[in-house]
């Protein structure tokens, strides 16, 4: 009998899963780090995880911080510097790398910048960080989205998918052949992308979510998959790693601040700096 | 050259003396490790009108853009608290128009900082930029922003960004001597490029040490010392910030912080007691154990953990061997001296 | 990724399956360091028809030169031996036309390394140079030695080399792991440009160590393992030169070879002696004892002088206190799992 | 009574003094380089030596043996690439930079390439190496000559001085104003460049040397400073440095050559390692 599992501890597996071993991969912050060091400890031991902060070859023995948090593992292979792990990935040296969405359109471009008028935005996003430089020059990039959104028309083009569809991403010659985003997985799912059309398809679905579940979140008719399947649970080891590795992770960013928090206070209680 | 040798003076001369109304000012650190103490400086002599840059901004552009410090920011990732529901000061300020904001990608500012650095007028940016709004839409660098030239080999479309040599790169180090010299290790970043871009460069860091350890370990030297303008010595200077082995990142102030963020009268409220209410660094440090008590500063502090040393031994330092013998001709100075009046080499 | 993950091999091994003949050559070191063994074997091996490049030709291009190996030369600056009335191997083979040389100076022969390690298909270099005859006097690269644009910021003309892409680097460093993390210090020079900017890397090195020694002191790293494609430990495998920390330059040696090198029949004598007569380095080595005693030999050797270390310490390096609390939540596993089921937050 | 120099040393010694304290040098192997140690010893304590491989602030405690020799001193403030050693020259923070001569025209233009055809040279040189970027950037240019000529024109062009004369190399535009070589210093004299006309002029001769010695290496009717003076003789403190640091550069390379291979064969014999 297995485990059961978080829905947050089920993306990051299906993230982890996409690492293959040796692949040369860059890591974002956040959920990819933890899916990273998944994979390193379970299935891909010779993974070489990087960050475009310059750190080659980290194996992280608790989850980093941020993007540039060199004391989250006990030294690392090689340290770079920006420019030259960018340059790296438009030698085309970098095998896969994970982004975070926050509009996605059908065809996989993605706005992690502003709604509305961009120069009054009624929401300021991060802005594009490495995302832009790496979905162009990776070889795959996989997408993950929590709290992002489905929309027919980006309100700011950060990161460039498929473009307008079709071939048009390989037509422009702007971009190595063959690149491009090559799934998103969600907390309900995970899709691909039509080999001809490049329109975004639903591949796999979680457990107990329905088709429907899916498509409400979706502002034009989504595409199914003719072999639509049931994303694989996790395995006992998967899911133990993870809670040791990164337990906030697993519980989720909202109840590991909200418990995270109450400790703070118990223990400054404890020691007579609250009132 | 004109700069004095040492360069050791308070976090307040540096700023009074190397920053300036209108400034082009760069923050030297990427998320890990930020001078924090000389961004708390600049607010507090109520310096303003900048030309913000910043790889990645956190606490250091929220507090200065929500000091009303800065005019136009160029910037890749900027900080929002508190997701859909939230905010950040760099929002309000683009909303009610205080504030321009010059979005590029980590590599494209990095680009310009990397010309800058090498005295080029511009710098080589990917292509695949072109299909996004980065390339598209343009604030105050206008058609500057981005470039398109003709590579003269390929004949291929080349982007290319303009050069950045900000007016001032503030920055904090692990440990410095007293002319300036600057060591940094962990995640390089932009940290070298956006120093050595810079007119001025004022650094904090979290031991002056002796220049021996510096001339011992030149690989870790990112800024030379005639590059440098100012070294102040200000442990805990990043704090809330991490600096690799000296302390962790505080999750307590960070949180503070991060929630102050997403309202303008909370971070205010944040920036009078922890800013303007705390003349110095010693007295942000004692204000923060007053509150929260010494154990949780004393939880931060970093185990070593030593790097394997670098081998630069030699066979010798000096010509002459333990018997006063020039290694090269066997022969002492006396004999040397000789030989030479000898020869008839000696003239007067 | 397909290359082996391990990459430790012997140097006939690396040479036989990594340089063809034919190939774009470069010598990874600059003046220090010189990968000899690597050169040795690629002459014992009878590998021919290379174009070389060399920041700073010594030993290793008289030899190949002279091996007859080298059909075009990429150079900044070639050894001459005895001044007016001596000579080298490149001027010999200038001379019978067996060779053509295209000159740069460091800086323009570095900057084609910086754009191919970069992936750029040009670098800028400086103005100054369309005076020179460096400019206007071309070999076999022709238009593409340098090629002018203007910039699109300034409007100026703007001096422009080609990126040079190798297609295998040699090269010597004091310590790697067996996975290809190749460490070196002392001068930079072009040492990691000209390694990255190749295609295949052979990597030889005094001593393959632990992967931990790596992995603690990342920022000596100047290969990534992933880059590399050989690894071989070879001690005094860059004798007569010298290794920073290991050993001095060996000027017995030195002064013999420059002494061969003003004449083709000397050098071929000397070439007899050393590279065709010794199978590999260690025979070259025991044939020195033999010739000149191990003395001379153990006179060399560096004596320790360590660099002062950088800490790379944490506060803590697991998620989980001594009392196997999580350190955010302060709730042990059980406690984590209990709440989860609780909250309704885990499914089958 | 001053002690007795060798002409060596009085090379040296004149070089040495042109470094000032403070200055950003950069220093070329040979020659330079133990004047560069001398000036930082006796008058010059802060200047900043530097090698184009990337060392910045050495201090050789032995003559080092070419450019990128780090084991000639017990460490160095920096280590950089040598791309960036090269941009900094071009960014204009070299004060002053030296450089041997094969060939120096009316001009202070340089070759140390080739004699004869380029594509068949009678004598192949060492080639540029650094030395056309340095002059073209470096504030000032010190160049020393032993072993090379005057002549009317170059074989080669390698580095510039002053064009065509005049203010040729300010007109270009391709260089900082006001740069160029300022001396040139021979065993013979110290020689300045015109401030209009840029023509190389005698401006100092070493003792017990003749104008006449110095005009029968130059092929052009020379033009002599009308405040020639005589170089002023080392002081002991800088020929015992001298002596001290480098005792081979005293003797000058043919006797130091002779006398240590004579060492050399001894040592052998003793050990009955030569026949």
């Amino acid at each position: 009998m297995t485990k059961k599992y978080t829905l947050d501890e089920l993306l990051i597996i299906a993230v982890a899963r996409e690492i293959h071993d040796y692949d040369n991969v860059i890591l974002g912050i956040g959920l990819p780090t933890t899916a990273g060091a998944l994979a390193k400890a379970l299935h891909a031991p010779q993974a070489n995880l990087m960050m475009e902060a310059g750190m080659i070859d980290f194996e992280p023995v608790i989850p980093p911080n941020h993007i540039a948090d060199v004391m989250a593992c006990k030294g690392y292979a090689c340290a770079t510097d920006l420019f030259t792990a960018f340059t790296m990935t438009y030698r085309g040296f970098v095998d896969i790398c994970f982004l975070g969405v926050g509009q996605i359109d059908k065809f996989g471009n993605l706005n992690t910048t502003s709604i509305g008028d961009y120069y009054k935005p009624d929401l300021r996003l991060p802005g594009s960080g490495g995302a832009a430089d790496f979905i162009s020059y990776s070889k795959r990039t996989i997408l993950t989205m929590r709290g992002g959104e489905f929309v027919e028309e980006l309100e700011y083009f950060t990161s460039p998918g498929y473009l307008g569809g079709g071939n048009e991403r390989d037509r422009s010659g702007l971009f190595p052949q063959g690149s491009g985003p090559a799934k998103l997985i969600t907390q309900k799912g995970i899709f691909e992308f039509d080999p001809v059309t490049k329109e975004i398809v639903l591949a796999s679905i979680h457990p107990r979510i329905s088709v429907k579940d899916v498509q409400k979140d979706v502002p034009w008719e989504l595409k199914i998959s003719e072999t639509l399947a049931e994303t694989k649970p996790p395995s006992d080891a998967e899911i133990n790693f993870i809670r040791d590795f990164a337990p906030a992770a697993a519980m989720g960013r909202a109840l590991a601040s909200e418990i995270g928090f109450a400790n703070l206070i118990k223990e400054l209680e404890a020691r007579g700096k609250i009132q | 050259m004109s700069k004095p040798i040492e360069k050791v003076m308070s976090a307040p001369d540096a700023v009074k003396r190397f920053v300036n109304d209108g400034d082009h000012l760069i923050i030297g650190n990427y998320t890990v490790g930020t001078c924090m103490e000389l961004v708390f400086e600049i607010i507090r002599q109520g310096k303003k009108g900048f030309t913000l840059y910043s790889q990645s901004g956190i606490l250091d552009v929220e507090l200065l853009v929500a000091a009303g410090a800065v005019e136009r920011l160029v910037a890749t990732y900027v900080l929002r608290s508190g997701g859909r529901n939230g905010g950040s000061a760099v929002e309000r300020a683009l909303q009610d128009g205080s504030l321009q904001i010059e979005d590029y990608t980590n590599y494209n500012y990095n680009a310009r900082l990397m010309a800058g650095m090498h005295g080029f007028s511009f710098m080589q940016v990917f292509e695949g930029i072109m299909v996004t709004d980065l390339f598209k839409k343009r604030s105050f660098m206008g058609e500057d922003k981005y470039r398109v030239i003709k590579c003269p080999y390929t004949g291929k479309d080349v982007v290319t960004v303009p050069a950045a040599n900000p007016d001032v790169c503030i920055v904090h180090v692990q440990r410095a001597d007293k002319f300036g010299n600057a060591q940094y290790w962990g995640a390089i970043g932009s940290v070298p490029a956006a120093a050595l871009a810079s007119k001025r460069i004022i650094i904090t860091c979290e031991e002056i040490v002796d220049t021996e350890i510096i001339r011992s370990s030149p690989h870790h030297t990112i800024i030379p010392a005639f590059r440098a303008d100012a070294v102040i010595e200000v442990p805990w200077g990043a704090h809330p910030t991490e600096v690799v082995g000296h302390y962790n990142q505080d999750k307590l102030m960070w949180g503070l912080f991060i929630m102050a963020a997403a309202g303008g009268k909370r971070l205010q409220a944040w920036m009078d007691e922890w800013v303007f209410n705390c003349q110095d660094r010693q007295a942000y440090i004692d204000h923060y154990v007053e509150r929260f008590g010494s154990g949780r500063l004393q939880k931060l502090v970093a185990k070593p953990l030593y790097s394997a040393p670098a081998n630069y031994g030699s066979a010798f330092h000096s010509t002459w061997d333990a018997n006063g013998k020039d290694r090269g001709t066997g022969l002492t100075m006396e004999e040397i001296e000789n030989l030479l009046e000898e020869r008839g080499l000696l003239h007067d």
